[in-house]
């Protein structure tokens, strides 16, 4: 085995193969919402449109194309941009075209970009609670191995795992908010326009995912603790006298940690495509919702595009986990 | 009618609605005396900041694409229209008032053409005149495919209406509509293609908005549409998620005797859980205490915790809009072609397990019309097959027998599968009912969007399914016609008329009642008629929703009229 | 290896021929642990529960669909009447808000529908997964490449999304609980695949598969007669994380409603009706919620339990010795 | 010192408490670094325990070694534990006295424990990679450990410090290499690290628990070679644990021979070894296959002479420039660089080399169980494209070459049931048959690979081999990961198969010592080709390269003195040859 760090061409190999895979991907999904019930011009047109209008609307959506231009045209729109005329303006989509809503004139890149800083808000503040939260757990029920403390940890996070992310939230809600009254029902402000505001209505909501969060990572701490704990270099260490603290801190969270940071490189990555419980619960305005809302209105432009960001994002978070793990590890051999 | 919200709606989303009702009496606190009971005590004072949470993001703000009855709650702050409703609480809210124009219109040629004029000083928020020529420039844009989604109505009644394409290079053909005229600067004049008394209704409606033709952005124009009301956009956040309103310094307060525009800017915040806005205002900290809501209402579980706190109980208005949600029979399909079929199901059904499924006798009142219960209506009261509160099986039973069904029969209910009106807790519901009569339902449902589809197929909607019906304003024709009407049975395109009801002397009352100028004659015929049709038992009416409204504890001057059942927001005070 | 192999749990874990349990081994191992005996007594009493769901309904004088319209509060919002939402001795658990329908009726038939999706479900993950780990260990390089790809945004892509996506396209006729088993199987089996593909390339490298081709086995038979039985801790251990994780994800899409349809009950559409009526009604949320906690738990529970003692080297691991070590590759 | 003149205990004495060990005078020599008494390990193991030392006493002076020598399972590493007191808080039971340096260690508080660790007695471990924290610099490592015992000590210091100790230990450029991590450290350089961390602290005692164990014979040779070195140098103790007795005899005054816990020998080494008073030493020391003795030959049946080279008529397998690559691109190694070599019908091929010189790669190639790249492998004069049942294997890790899932008996019954020829009843007589000739129970059909020891399962592997009745089998390091004492036995069994059956063997084996008491003739092989080839006494007796000539000088022999003649010769070999530490 090399030793030699590859990462980049690694890592263009991958997302080379990542993106034909997403390719298929959006074809796939393409496809499925051909079948989905409904015609998407009538929906968008409103329903007392006459047949007339309505063959307007499809015209302009490019409804009347046969399938397979439509998705010809998609890709183009992808790769090199297209325009829209609605009359009255040509609208110019450009270069990673994602197409139009079918529910409002919007760019569904536009649409994507106004969701993006609240899904961001949410994975990012929740994450730092499951890395506190959830690490810390994993860390001290992995040093107190066999003692109470680990015992009462282990049912927390087992009990973690066991609840629903809804479950959860409606929980801390009906505590935090209606009894003790100590935060806001949440409401999105974004961080643009009041940070103040923005931190404390995403408390709940970054509370929620993260604790539910919490649970997997502090099982995953744990493990890969004890499992560094029973390595032969921590009896080394041991063996030359170094204290128990240093042993921990300088060399079992060293091996520890690097697939904790992994998960939370994927984790944020799939979190970009918003927690869509924990936003539909909360009310945030965010990729999760918008394709939620998006798939029930068969606005098929928004969900391909929703799903081929999340797509990308995963990718691109699962390429960075691999670095940051063969950085980490020198051990692991990128192949 | 106002059906088409459904369309969009986030029915099973919202069933992550989890109300924390809880919150309601543990948040109320030490408030006793806070609580101001609607309209009334204290005198309600300009200033202040409204906000409104509402769980529809007002992602269409054009008035050429909203699709309003009587103008619309938010929109008419900005949009000023011909004609409006009368900003009254209850019954009289039902009536039709002037706006911009100085009269509800002038009929002539037998109700054929309506000529209206404008108050004299009418301007823009840009300081310029409102010319007749807005009016028209807006109404013609709304005949632009791209700028769809309002009312049918104009295409329908206006000369040439159903040809004309708008007024864009997109459309083909002339680019203005000749019927309507516009002979000076204050005048309008609408030519039709028959007589309709209740042009007045329509002229309500956001599509008689002037749009300055300079300042048309096209489907860019909702970002900001110049406003003609007491207020004005000054920010609209992530596609009418945050809308932003400030003072119209323009529009005067003499020239607008309904709009009462008490705070001094309004906040609309949307895209909220249902929950979540309830549970705000009940708590109201913050601006959460100026705040209220126009399109939520206070679910069961909301209720029956409501039910034990008084200062909350006092600020619930109660609102009532013209609406039915019945059961569709399509007589094509087999064995309702057999009006004892459908009278036997009349009888059978159990209204009142039907209204706890809804959320009980204060979210509903059982409906044997199926007109609302409303005089605007021209309600007559009837109840052509007495089911009782829980039915009546022996009758039903009869029917059956009368029919040829001795041993009862078998019939598929189709609903919708997305909890709410038309969801499985309603069918079931029904299926129970209907089993006591000896008629074994088969419950089919359909996701939302598919069932929507199959409601509105002429050819191909189920035989008996759960639907509803809602006015475009409060009158007789929009109510009656699109559902029994023969000449509106749509056969490419969304149809209403389930039963296909084509009855040449139904038509003909149709007409005549619809060109009556005279619109409380015309609401007594109307209910005559319902009546009538009634007898053939083409759809069982099951019950008319009752909206219950919560607002902030600091509201003041509540007005809820009958017409849309929500409180408007043009009346409320902050101060 | 790449990260991902090694977060799933077993993938990255030495070959698995550990103490060749048998089932007497694991069965013994697992009795002697009391959190294991707890969670298989509570699982053993919920599965009963479920089987015998219509006799135990039928002894309570019930059943899960009727209204009873006389038990609730038309006025109120159609809360029930009585305390306890509505308990009696003909309501065991009280009554629906709303319809008044039997809530022990409800939650004893939706436990049925629970755990038969979710099971089902499980069944189908680790079969596809199975197949699919095995393909791309044992295959070409080019199958490889192109199904570990495949696996990674299996693995990545939000579950729920494609979920939504597939139950939308699918006919209404089609018998939900089934589909719910067919949409979560063909998603959901990355992991699975993942654990089996590692384990069968370490397995593949053995002697023992190596003497087995020797001996002239064909293929087919080294993978039946070698590879599988050895693939099968670690995908029991991977299944008992599948399972509970699939009775979260119906709950989850049942709680959208896009789940199995009413009036079916099932915990998770259970609930989606019941949020609203936390402070009116607490009980309604409550006996679903809890439900699904504990049986979750209980399943998780176990799971780890059986991992443990299907792995027992876990126990010894602090032993200070001179192991041989495994060397990370 | 002391020499215990006494063997195990009675095992009537419930309670070893009297051990003997213990001395009856009882005298503590002042000058003892290290003094045991009476010391028992018992690991809790479900719900009874497993007593891995049992009533052990040593004692160990100033600059003196101690070997502790014992099979697996006789409990040496857990005295080497004890020793540092790493029993702490695992759960282990301890009892009975351990002082080192005048420190009780069962005593000990944890601070006392820390600096007895590393600062008094220091350990190096079998295992080097594994040892050191793969994330770290090993300068960084040797540093941190130095600042724990000499806190006064800055950080730059301490560094300065590592690579002196690093330099000392012979890593070239020991300034640039301490920044390096353990994995780019080769296995004698990384060991070379370990003891540099060791003796950064200046111990009073070293204590290596299998320290050229994982490591080749050359490099274990240099491994020895410098502990040797630092103990004469700094005056250390040193407490070498092995399995090894050749490792042991040379570098050791005493040795202490351990079997299940207990002492069953102790004395100076050149005693032990030379006139060894217990019966299971002896036997040990007869079952250390010696690399200057010759084969005793044994083709008594067949036509095969012995030692004969292989003749047209007879050549079975034949190898022609053989060439295995694996990786593609820059990750391209060749693993067999062009071997020719051919194996006689019923004579034993052996091969020899280091890790990594391609044996096993040829061995595999040989059964086809690889595909070469290059050139061809030919049976019989045909070129062999396939597996073929006449051609066999038998594996060296006992562990994983028998599915732990499947009975023994039907590991065994694979081969013929994949033949097909025989009915079930045939199948289960003819394994009962094979399992009776390698000295197995036919009644043991029905058990798990785990119910057997190492060398029975390697009994196993050979029924296996034998089933389809092979003409060739290659076994690849049969004997390497068995017990001496196990080894010869299963030397013997292949053997005698090999008389009776008239069975061709390829030996492969790292150990030179295994495959000259086995082999007809030789070839060494060095990064994939082979290096010398010819009849085993010639190669031995009269190796032609160098690098054969090296090989022979590093192997560990049983006498002292030789041992220590031996290191004097390889010290002049080592720089003729110029090879790199490790």
């Amino acid at each position: 085995m090399a030793d030699r760090f590859r990462g980049v061409p690694f890592v263009a190999k991958r997302l080379l193969g990542a993106a034909l895979v997403l390719l298929v991907l959006a074809t796939v999904l393409y496809a499925l919402f051909y079948l989905v019930p409904g015609d998407p011009a009538q929906l968008a047109c409103g329903e007392r449109c006459s047949p007339a209008q309505v063959a307007q609307v499809r015209g302009q959506l490019g409804l009347d194309e046969s399938a397979h231009a439509q998705y010809l045209h998609f890709l183009q729109g992808l790769f090199a941009g297209r325009d829209y005329s609605s009359g009255t303006s040509v609208q110019h989509c450009a270069a990673p075209c994602l197409g139009l809503s079918r529910q409002n004139d919007q760019q569904v890149t536009t649409l994507i970009l106004a969701g993006l800083p609240a899904t961001a808000s949410l994975a990012f503040g929740a994450m730092v609670v499951w890395l506190t939260l959830g690490v810390g757990t994993g860390l001290l029920s992995a040093l107190r191995r066999g003692g109470a403390t680990e015992r009462v940890l282990t049912v927390l996070t087992l009990a973690g795992t066991g609840t629903p992310v809804f479950i959860l939230g409606l929980l801390l809600m009906m505590a935090v908010c209606a009894y003790l009254q100590w935060l806001p029902f949440p409401s999105y402000v974004p961080l643009t326009q009041d940070a103040e505001q923005w931190a404390w209505n995403m408390l709940l909501p970054w509370l929620t995912l993260g604790l539910f969060e919490s649970a997997k990572y502090a099982r995953l701490t744990r493990s890969s603790t004890l499992e560094v704990l029973a390595e032969d270099h921590i009896r080394t260490f041991r063996a030359y006298g170094v204290s128990e603290r240093a042993v921990v801190t300088r060399h079992a969270l060293r091996g520890a940690l690097p697939p904790v940071i992994a998960l939370s490189a994927i984790d944020l990555g799939s979190m970009m495509g918003g927690a869509m419980l924990t936003e539909q619960l909360f009310g945030i305005p965010g990729l999760g919702r918008l394709l939620i809302d998006s798939v029930r209105s068969v606005d098929l432009p928004v969900v391909v595009g929703v799903v081929l960001v999340i797509g990308t994002a995963v990718v691109v978070a699962n390429a960075v986990a691999d670095v940051l793990y063969a950085l980490a590890d020198r051990r692991v051999v990128l192949s | 009618m106002r059906d088409r919200r459904l369309l969009f709606q986030r029915a099973a989303v919202t069933t992550v609605a989890l109300v924390l009702l809880g919150g309601l009496a543990a948040c109320s606190g030490p408030q006793d005396g806070d609580a101001k009971p609607a309209a009334g005590d204290a005198k309600p004072a300009k200033g202040g900041k409204l906000t409104v949470l509402n769980s529809d993001t007002q992602s269409d703000f054009d008035p050429a694409r909203l699709y309003t009855s009587g103008g619309g709650n938010v929109p008419s702050l900005v949009f000023r229209t011909l004609t409006t409703r009368n900003r009254e609480a209850g019954e009289a809210g039902t009536e039709v008032v002037p706006d911009l124009a100085t009269d509800l219109g002038t009929p002539s040629e037998n109700a054929t053409v309506w000529t209206y004029t404008l108050k004299k000083g009418l301007k823009f928020e840009d300081g310029s005149p409102i010319t007749s020529a807005d009016v028209k420039y807006g109404v013609e844009r709304s005949f632009a495919a791209e700028l769809s989604g309002g009312a049918p109505y104009l295409r329908d009644w206006l000369i040439g209406g159903d040809s004309y394409q708008g007024p864009y290079k997109s459309g083909k053909g002339k680019k203005t509509l000749d019927s309507i005229e516009t002979p000076d600067q204050r005048t309008i004049v609408f030519r039709l293609k028959k007589s309709v008394g209740d042009f007045p209704y329509l002229a309500t409606q956001t599509q008689f908005t002037p749009v300055p033709r300079a300042q048309d952005t096209g489907t860019k124009y909702e970002e900001h549409p110049v406003s003609s009301g007491p207020y004005k956009v000054v920010r609209n956040t992530n596609d009418g998620e945050r809308l932003q309103l400030e003072r119209n310094p323009h529009w005067s307060e003499k020239l607008d005797d309904q709009r009462k525009a008490y705070p001094d800017t309004v906040d609309v915040r949307s895209g909220l859980d249902s929950a979540v806005i309830n549970q705000r205002l009940s708590t109201s900290s913050g601006d959460d205490a100026n705040a209220v809501t126009t399109d939520t209402n206070l679910g069961p579980a909301e209720l029956a915790q409501i039910g034990q706190d008084k200062s909350l109980k006092a600020r619930v208005g109660v609102g009532h809009f013209g609406y039915t949600n019945y059961l569709a029979f399509n007589p094509d399909v087999k064995p309702f072609d057999k009006p004892g079929v459908r009278q036997a199901i009349s009888y059978a059904i159990g209204r009142s397990s039907v209204i706890n499924a809804v959320g009980g006798s204060s979210l509903a009142e059982p409906a044997t019309t199926f007109l609302p219960d409303q005089k605007a209506f021209g309600y007559t009261p009837y109840d052509h097959f007495p089911a009782g509160k829980n039915g009546n099986p022996e009758k039903a039973r009869e029917a059956l027998k009368k029919a040829g069904y001795k041993n009862g029969l078998t019939i598929t209910l189709t609903h919708s599968t997305e909890e709410g009106e038309m969801g499985p807790k309603v069918a079931s519901a029904i299926q129970q009912s209907l089993a006591k009569a000896g008629i074994t339902v088969k419950l089919k449902g359909l996701e939302g969007n598919a069932y929507n589809e199959k409601r509105w197929d002429a050819d191909g909607s189920p035989g008996l399914f759960i639907t509803r019906w809602g006015a475009d304003w409060p009158a007789g024709y929009p109510f009656l016609a699109p559902i029994f009407d023969g000449r509106q049975i749509v056969k490419d395109g969304a149809n209403f008329n389930n039963a296909k009801l084509d009855d040449p002397a139904v038509n003909k009352e149709f007409d005549e009642i619809s060109g009556l100028t005279d619109l409380d004659a015309a609401a007594k015929r109307w209910g005559a008629l319902d009546s009538r049709i009634g007898e053939q038992a083409l759809t069982v009416p099951l019950y008319h929703p009752v909206y219950q409204r919560l607002v902030g504890k600091n509201i003041r001057n509540v007005v809820i009229s009958d017409w849309t059942g929500v409180l408007d927001i043009s009346q409320v005070a902050v101060k | 290896m790449t990260v991902q192999d090694v977060l799933t749990p077993g993938a990255g874990a030495p070959p698995a021929p550990g103490p060749a349990a048998g089932a007497r081994g694991v069965w013994r191992r697992l009795r002697g642990r009391p959190s294991a005996v707890v969670s298989g007594a509570v699982l053993a009493v919920l599965l009963l529960a479920a089987l015998a769901a219509p006799l135990l309904t039928a002894l309570s004088g019930q059943d899960p669909y009727t209204y009873h319209d006389e038990l609730v509060d038309s006025a109120s919002g159609g809360a029930p009447q009585g305390s306890f939402g509505g308990m009696s001795g003909e309501h065991w658990l009280g009554v629906e808000p709303g319809t008044g329908r039997d809530l022990f009726a409800r939650l004893v038939h939706g436990a049925r529908v629970s755990l038969l999706v979710a099971a089902g479900a499980t069944v189908l993950q680790v079969a596809i997964g199975v197949a699919v780990g095995l393909a791309a260990a044992l295959g070409s390089r080019w199958a490889d490449q192109v199904l570990s790809r495949v696996t990674d945004v299996m693995v990545a892509l939000p579950m729920l999304v494609l979920a939504i996506a597939l139950t939308t396209v699918v006919s209404d006729d089609f018998p939900r609980p089934l589909l719910l088993v067919l949409v979560m199987g063909s998603l959901n089996w990355g992991g699975t695949s993942r654990v089996v593909r590692a384990q069968a390339l370490t397995l593949r490298g053995l002697d023992f598969v190596a003497a087995a081709r020797l001996g002239g086995s064909r293929p087919v038979r080294v993978v039946r007669r070698e590879l599988l039985p050895s693939l099968a801790a670690p995908v029991i251990t991977y299944a008992a994380v599948l399972l509970p994780s699939n009775i979260v994800l119906e709950a989850s899409l049942s709680f959208l409603g896009i789940g199995v349809r009413p009036p079916t009950p099932s915990w998770g559409q259970m609930l989606s009706t019941a949020t609203t009526w936390f402070r009116a009604d607490p009980l309604y949320v409550l006996l679903p919620s809890a439900l699904l906690f504990v049986t979750v738990l209980a399943f998780t529970v176990l799971g780890d339990a059986v991992r443990t003692a299907l792995d027992p080297r876990e126990a010894g691991r602090l032993r200070v010795g001179t192991r041989k070590e495994k060397t990370r590759g | 010192m002391t020499p215990q003149p006494n063997g195990p205990t009675p095992d009537s004495a419930p309670v070893p408490v009297a051990d003997t060990a213990t001395g009856p005078t009882g005298d503590r020599a002042a000058g003892a670094l290290i003094d045991v008494r009476g010391l028992t390990v018992d690991f809790p193991a479900g719900d009874e325990s497993v007593r891995a030392v049992d009533g052990l006493s040593f004692r160990l002076s100033a600059g003196q070694a101690l070997g502790i020598v014992g099979e697996s399972g006789s409990g040496k590493s857990t005295v080497a534990a004890a020793l540092l007191g790493l029993h702490h808080g695992t759960g282990a039971r301890v009892s009975g006295s351990v002082e080192v340096d005048g420190i009780d260690v069962q005593a000990a508080s944890v601070r006392e424990l820390r600096r007895l660790r590393g600062g008094t007695a220091a350990m190096v471990f079998q295992d080097p990679l594994s040892s050191l924290d793969p994330y770290m610099a090993i300068g960084d490592q040797i540093a941190e450990v130095h600042r724990t015992h000499a806190p006064h000590v800055s950080r730059r210091e301490a560094r300065r410090h590592a690579v002196t100790v690093l330099d000392r230990v012979g890593i070239p450029d020991a300034a640039r290499r301490s920044r390096s991590r353990p994995h780019e450290f080769s296995g004698g350089m990384r060991q070379r690290a370990l003891i540099a961390m060791a003796l950064a602290c200046e111990p009073r005692v070293l204590v290596a628990d299998e320290p050229t164990t994982a490591l080749d014979v050359t490099v274990q040779a240099q491994i020895l070679d410098l502990l040797h070195e630092l103990r004469t140098e700094t005056g250390m103790g040193l407490v070498l644990v092995s399995h090894d007795l050749g490792v042991v005899a040379g570098n050791v005054d005493d040795m202490l021979v351990m079997r299940n816990g207990r002492a069953v020998e102790h004395g100076p080494v050149g005693t032990v070894l030379a006139a060894p008073r217990e019966a299971y030493t002896r036997e040990l020391l007869a079952a250390v296959p010696r690399v200057e003795t010759p084969r005793t030959p044994v083709a008594t049946a067949g036509a095969v002479p012995a030692s004969a080279p292989a003749s047209g008529g007879d050549l079975l397998l034949e190898a022609v420039g053989v060439r295995r690559e694996f990786g593609r691109g820059k990750n391209r190694t060749v693993a067999v660089d062009g071997v020719s070599l051919s194996v006689a019908q019923g004579e034993t091929l052996g091969i020899v080399g280091e890790s990594g010189s391609g044996k096993t790669t040829l061995g595999r190639m040989l059964v086809r169980l690889l595909e070469p790249s290059g050139g061809s492998v030919r049976h019989q004069g045909r070129e062999l494209t396939g597996i073929r049942s006449d051609l066999q294997m038998v594996f060296q890790d006992p562990v994983s070459s028998l599915n732990p899932r499947r009975s023994v008996g039907e590991s065994v019954a694979d081969p013929l049931r994949a033949a097909g020829a025989l009915t079930d009843a045939e199948i289960t007589r003819r394994v009962r048959e094979l399992l009776e000739r390698v000295g197995l129970d036919p009644r043991w059909y029905h058990r798990y690979p785990h119910e057997f020891s190492g060398g029975q399962r390697q009994r196993v592997g050979i029924a296996r081999a034998l089933a389809p009745g092979p003409r060739l089998i290659v076994c690849d390091e049969p004997v390497s990961a068995l017990d001496v004492t196990t080894r010869a036995q299963v030397l013997d069994l292949l053997a005698q198969l090999q008389r009776d059956l008239g069975l061709a063997l390829v030996l492969i084996a790292h150990d030179l010592a295994v495959v000259r008491q086995a082999s007809d003739r030789v070839a060494v092989m060095r990064r994939g080709v082979v290096v010398e080839e010819g009849p085993s006494d010639r190669v031995y007796d009269a190796p032609r390269d160098p690098y054969t000539k090296s090989l022979l000088a590093a192997v560990p022999v049983l006498d002292p003195v030789e041992a220590a003649a031996r290191r004097a010769a390889r010290g002049s070999v080592g720089a003729l040859l110029g090879t790199a530490a490790g």
